[in-house]
């Protein structure tokens, strides 16, 4: 290992924000050509240290050196230069430009005082000429193309530059099966012409499928540099994690009663969803898995009133009456949970108890009267059970963490007290102790003994479908399969359905799987084949 | 400016704005007067020129430290109440534009008579096309007193002389210059007729709109080749007369309105008798009397 | 109220109170029972007018034409005075019609989800000339024996309109703070998606705050003939800009979910001050218009830093 | 020019054709080529502010102040010719002078991260008080002998301002479009955290295109000088809201990443297109105001209704 001289050392990097401290003296080497995964959970700093790489912050103390040479880079042009490229997280790109100077957004070739558009079209196809993505052609505005084509647009970016070193953010995280695994080819591609590449990833699988080494960062601190071919994986999460898993998911005994919500043939506007029919039952959880892009949201939205709906039937059995507009939902006692906290589940600079307690104002007081006091009483009930840190129910909630606002929309539903819960990626971004506690609560309103509640939830982690649910279907396309029993399935099987491998599950009585069958063996499951 | 002697009279004038030429001599007459008399005399118009609302509050906060105001009212009834309220304890002396209803509380008018100035300019006009053929008029800008007063002393003198027929009257030329500059442009577009003007004379109500109206005249090669009568001084109207590009504009004597007004708040505040009237004069300078030193005297106290 | 939301005030009052305590250590007639009811008084026509302007803004949204508004709603009281409507008609018949103005407003943003700064751009100039149209350009005059709207806002005491304003003050602060609309105005100017995913009716929300919006604008317009005696079709111009400045100076945030009614007063209060201060101490008018400039950016940077420090 | 963008000139262009054939389906002298070149002509001053503007929009930001800048501008550039200095130096000032007032607003909103909209509201009033205060509220009239400026924007034949305002369209056009700077405005205002990650220098961008905007009201004003042959510190009150209407009626979206030159200068003409017609027609001129505001709205929505089938 100690032969070729490190392409980067990174020693002793300290990075705060005000009171947090997001890197506390992180040392980190790569070698020429190699691919090394950074793993960790949710705010453990993995994007703080990369994006110091990249010149987007500038570290409080510590150093680098890239080839030899003391590097410090003041912004990200300065990074480039050195050779740094940088994939960033949230997606980056600009609507507005076309592809083509997106790609070479920053270093415009010149001629004279113009951009020398020859030379740019050049660039960026041979840039885009490894994804080969039908969408991305190089004069369309970037805003038109979908989540999948833009990370391939900003991927396409780095690329353009001739990086010696190049840093992935979670790159597959909006990706399509088809992009990620060229994504894949390409990453060998670039390592076997001796670039060096960062990945970071929270799944194991891709780790073990691209990179030679990983380091795990807890709560801004390296615990630990490994080579991946001979690490266990129990090993790695345990580092990340820094404490045993086996309760990640608790389930206690539950009982499928009455049908509560039945959806037939529900279509969207743009056939996503595609004659979507299921039924739910109080006292059950179902998941629905599928691919990013594969029109879960679409269905949810559509479900509740969001967005239009061309065609299909949804029986409610709930009281209240109400047509299909997200107040008439809360009506019928269904509540939803977006994907996505800050465009659309939190109004980020109001209160915690006004964000909880927004669908049910009028419970706060009579004749359009509303009373703060009581508002607050109400939500420092739930910011008491569901563990949320924060200063109290008045605090904007913006201020909280993602995980503790996760916690806080979460509680809406419950405050609410809604019979019908729709969780769409409900644990996204959020650490693995908010996960624990929003899986117990969901646990909870199932199990209700008076009032069993039934939930849908959409998750692209299987692990968490399968500890969480009792029932799984499969969307591929905007068609929904049947929703199969957990223990009647495999991750193999739900991953056929949703790459379009296979048509459908397999039948009920097909074969058993034993990992689904112990859902809290469900941390093995990442290094299930794909 | 803040201290003023013990027991020195003190005097606020307060004009309807403080940019154009105008208020400067009315301000230097009434600089005048309270030099003569030795009061102290605070010169402060509205922020915004036309706005009633702002003078209104001006006269209200004036009244409090001042022992008498010389107002030039921006509207005839907006500044009413307010003058009566103030002048139930202080003189208020009304210059340039009347003041509705207002007889009974108020010590005096000072003025132009801006009605008659519009008459002159009319019988002016109408003198230099020969009494026959059209005019067309710029107005001012809506809502200005003293401006309509004049529009419609003209438009009724005009009346009189038969063979004359009013082409436009519609048009406002808007605040500013530049802008009057525009609408008349377009206004003799409209009224253009092969390489002259459909129209023999042009009457201007004010020195925004003059200046416009003589600007754009210029743009088109026409000045000089229509009757032109304005209103007001400038020392660009005076060139214009002497090229022969105006046929005459009509002065008032603003720094005799400010000095009289002073005057005349003095002399209510001693206790005299002042006349509840008093016409400033309107004075029709041509190119042919332009050479008199009693003009060009009134000329000068007008140009910068 | 909480901590926050006093801290939030504290910016602008203290700007108010720095530039009251400047100017009167220059004369200390500021001080005097009069003058300061003088600034209430002449901050009665854009007070009123920025309690409204608070709430659009609130709710994300702006309105450029309450100016004009302002000027269309006092002609059509003033036109009904000259009719010998009874003063209480007077009152509900335009602030019925302002709020008929903001209904356009709103219509238009809403429904045809255009921008409101475009579209109230434009209703500005048109809701301009209709006031200029129907009165053929000149005011309409209050007949000289109607004497029972001078309470409101002149003669002797404290006008009432300076009630009205503050008892206006006090009621808004309630709506946003205690009822469920006014937590829908906060809901739907921090986040439209949340809002409607939630179950509020954004467009209703919105359409009931630019018609609120509307009726005050015409309250203030009912203020301003009291004052003038007169519907006057160019009045209020660019009265818009100094409405919209109190409501920021105030501490309300243009994008939305951030704004107290209260705050909108203050701004109004400081820039009322600074004129009658600056006339008080015969500064020359055009200074006026510097100091104010350069106060709205100060108090503006202030609250920056306030914000960067919270 | 690609397709997309013809289109999205198309519906302005279109809204200027049909204003213009009414108008002169009722007045044949619309068509004549006295009235184009007036239309021309009157749109210069308002056509070479909105080149910056668009500029300043397209980056995301605002300029409320264009107007008074117009008027400092103005009288800065004629006080200098009152000084003798010769035409080109009195050109450069002015241009410079605008450049500087441009960078006080660029500077306050981008290092003080300060919104645009209330910067430049404060510098608003703040440099139009200051013009009034440099020249004691007079318009500084240029000397009688002066006629270097008049060919600018007066005289015969085609005035030289009609050509420098093509030209700087074919220019900023070409800028917008073909160089690196233009292209990191587009970026800035699309999406200003993905231009500051690629290294696009953000602050410096947004400065300069606060100083173009600067410079071209700078020149704006000289026209004006040229114009009505003085530099008076009343003119151009309420422009800017002209100024931004042409901006936006050509399509550029006030939430930045949008807009084009052309679309600004079709813009302007509209609207001067809408005065002209007005006053030929004889229409009372408060019916111009009605017109034009029902005209911007009427194209907004058209624009509108264009991108949502687009
Ligand atoms: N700009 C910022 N201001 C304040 N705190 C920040 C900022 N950026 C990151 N943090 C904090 O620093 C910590 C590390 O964040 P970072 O984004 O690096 O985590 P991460 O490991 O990339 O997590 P994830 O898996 O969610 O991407 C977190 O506590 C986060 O809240
Ligand atoms: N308004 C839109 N315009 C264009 N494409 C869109 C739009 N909305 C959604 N899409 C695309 O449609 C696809 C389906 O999105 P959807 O959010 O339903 O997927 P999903 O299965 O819920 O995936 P995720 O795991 O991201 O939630 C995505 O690829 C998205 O980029
Ligand atoms: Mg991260
Ligand atoms: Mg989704």
């Amino acid at each position: 290992m100690a032969s070729p001289p490190p392409r980067l050392v990174m020693r002793g990097i300290r990075k705060t924000f005000g009171p947090t401290v997001a890197l506390g003296r992180v040392d980190l080497e790569i070698l020429p050509g190699e691919v090394h995964a950074l793993v960790g959970e949710n705010g453990a700093g993995k994007s703080t240290l990369m994006k110091i790489l990249s010149g987007a912050h500038a570290p409080d103390e510590g150093e680098m050196q890239f080839d030899g040479q003391p590097y410090h880079p003041r912004n990200p042009l300065d990074a480039r230069a050195r050779g740094v490229g940088m994939i960033y997280q949230e997606l980056s790109v600009a609507p507005h430009l076309t592809v083509e100077e997106n790609i070479v957004l920053g270093m415009e070739p010149r001629k004279g005082p113009f951009i020398d558009r020859k030379a740019m079209r050049a660039r960026a196809l041979e840039a885009l000429a490894h994804f080969d993505h039908p969408d991305i052609r190089p004069d369309v505005k970037a805003g038109t193309l979908s989540v999948s084509a833009q990370q391939l647009i900003e991927i396409g970016r780095s690329l353009a530059m001739g990086c010696k070193l190049l840093v992935f953010d979670e790159p597959t995280s909006s990706l399509a099966q088809k992009d990620i695994e060229r994504l894949f080819l390409l990453i060998d591609r670039l390592k076997a012409q001796g670039i060096s590449i960062i990945y970071i990833s929270h799944f194991l699988e891709e780790v073990k499928r691209l990179a030679s080494r990983l380091t795990v960062l807890r709560d801004g601190s390296v615990v630990g540099t490994r080579d991946v071919a001979t690490t266990e994986p129990e090993e790695i999460v345990s580092l990340m994690v820094g404490r045993d898993v086996e309760d990640l998911y608790p389930r206690t005994a539950r009982t499928t009663g009455e049908r509560i919500l039945a959806v037939a043939g529900l279509t969207g506007a743009r056939n996503k969803p595609d004659g979507v029919t299921l039924d739910l039952h109080r006292g059950e959880v179902v998941g629905i898995a599928g691919l990013v892009g594969s029109g879960r949201t679409e269905f949810l939205r559509a479900l509740f009133g969001l967005d239009p709906v061309k065609g299909g039937a949804v029986e409610v059995a709930t009281p209240g009456t109400g047509n299909a507009t997200p107040r008439g939902r809360w009506k019928q006692r269904i509540g939803m949970l977006s994907e996505n906290r800050k465009e659309e589940g939190l109004a980020l600079n109001l209160s915690i108890a006004d964000n909880v307690t927004l669908p049910c104002l009028e419970r706060f007081g009579s004749a359009g009267t509303l009373s703060p006091a009581k508002q607050k009483t109400a939500t420092a009930a739930w910011i008491d059970k569901l563990g949320i840190k924060c200063q109290g129910p008045g605090q904007p909630i913006g201020a909280l963490s993602g995980g503790n606002q996760q916690k806080a929309a979460f509680a809406r539903l419950l405050e609410y007290d809604v019979d019908v819960l729709l969780l769409d990626e409900p644990t996204r971004g959020i650490d693995i102790a908010a996960k624990a506690r929003i899986y117990e609560a969901i646990n909870e309103v199932v199990t209700d003994p008076h009032r069993p509640r039934a939930v849908i939830i959409i998750s692209s982690y299987l692990p968490e479908l399968f500890g969480v649910c009792d029932r799984i279907a499969v969307m591929s396309q905007g068609k929904l399969t049947r929703a199969v029993p957990v223990g009647q399935l495999t991750p193999h099987d739900v991953m056929l359905v949703a790459t379009g491998k296979a048509a459908d599950l397999p039948e009920v009585g097909g074969r058993k799987s034993e990992i689904a069958s112990s859902p809290n063996s469900a941390c093995d499951l990442p290094f299930s084949d794909l | 400016n803040k201290s003023s002697t013990p027991g020195q009279l003190r005097i606020a004038v307060i004009p309807k704005g403080t940019t154009h030429i105008y208020w400067k001599s009315v301000e230097a007459g009434a600089k005048k007067a309270a030099d003569e008399l030795g009061v102290k005399m605070t010169f402060v118009g509205p922020q915004k020129e036309d706005d009633r609302s702002q003078q209104i509050d001006l006269v209200k906060n004036q009244a409090l430290q001042n022992d008498a105001i010389v107002l030039a009212p921006l509207d005839a009834v907006a500044l009413r109440d307010v003058t009566k309220e103030v002048a139930g304890k202080k003189p208020v002396v009304i210059i340039d534009s009347s003041l509705a209803d207002s007889d009974g509380f108020i010590a005096s008018y000072v003025a132009t008579d801006n009605r008659e100035g519009g008459r002159i300019a009319a019988r002016a006009l109408a003198e230099s096309i020969g009494s026959k053929g059209k005019v067309a008029v710029l107005r001012y800008a809506q809502g200005s007193a003293s401006t309509e007063q004049r529009e419609e002393g003209f438009l009724e003198e005009i009346k009189k002389f038969p063979d004359i027929q009013v082409a436009s009257s519609e048009q406002y030329a808007g605040a500013t210059a530049s802008q009057a500059q525009d609408t008349a442009t377009n206004l003799i577009t409209r009224l253009a007729e092969g390489g002259g003007l459909s129209v023999q004379g042009i009457f201007c109500s004010n020195q925004t709109s003059t200046y416009g109206m003589l600007q754009a005249l210029r743009g088109k090669n026409l000045a000089g080749k229509v009757k032109f009568v304005g209103f007001d001084c400038d020392a660009t109207f005076i060139d214009a007369l002497k090229k022969g590009e105006m046929q005459g504009s009509v002065l008032q004597d603003p720094l005799n309105m400010g000095y009289m007004g002073v005057k005349t708040a003095v002399a209510k505040l001693k206790g005299e008798t002042v006349q509840p009237v008093v016409d400033t004069g309107a004075t029709l300078i041509t190119p042919a009397n332009l050479a008199d030193p009693k003009i060009d005297a009134l000329i000068k106290t007008q140009l910068p | 109220m909480r901590l926050k939301s006093i801290l939030t005030l504290l910016g602008p009052f203290i700007a108010l109170l720095v530039v009251y305590g400047v100017f009167g250590s220059q004369n200390p007639a500021m001080f005097t029972e009069d003058v300061v009811l003088n600034i209430l008084t002449q901050t009665v026509i854009v007070g009123i007018a920025a309690i409204g302007m608070t709430l659009i803004i609130i709710s994300g949204g702006i309105d450029l034409s309450v100016g004009s508004m302002i000027a269309l709603c006092g002609t059509v009281g003033a036109t009904m005075v000259t009719k010998d409507v009874s003063p209480v008609l007077v009152f509900m018949g335009t602030i019925a019609f302002g709020g008929f103005c903001g209904l356009i407003n709103g219509g238009l943003s809403t429904g045809l989800k255009l921008m409101p700064f475009i579209v109230t751009l434009g209703t500005m100039q048109a809701f301009r000339g209709a006031a200029k149209v129907a009165t053929d350009g000149t005011p309409v005059n209050l007949p000289f024996d109607v004497t029972a709207y001078k309470p409101w806002l002149g003669g002797a005491g404290i006008p009432w309109g300076v009630w009205l304003m503050l008892a206006l003050v006090v009621l808004f602060t309630l709506v946003l703070r205690y009822t469920r609309f006014g937590r829908h105005v906060f809901a739907v100017g921090s986040n439209e998606n949340t809002a409607t995913l939630c179950g509020v009716h954004v467009a209703k929300t919105k359409l009931f705050v630019y018609m609120i919006g509307g009726a005050l604008a015409g309250l203030s317009a009912v203020m301003n003939m009291a004052k003038s005696s007169q519907g006057d079709p160019t009045t209020a111009t660019g009265m818009e800009l100094d409405i919209i400045a109190a409501v920021v100076i105030g501490g309300a945030s243009l994008s939305g979910g951030e704004g107290t009614v209260l705050g909108a007063l203050i701004g109004a209060l400081l820039m009322t001050t600074i004129r009658t201060g600056c006339v008080l101490n015969g500064i020359p008018t055009p200074w006026t218009e510097v100091i104010t400039g350069v106060i709205i950016v100060v108090a503006v940077i202030i609250d920056r830093l306030r914000h960067r420090t919270a």
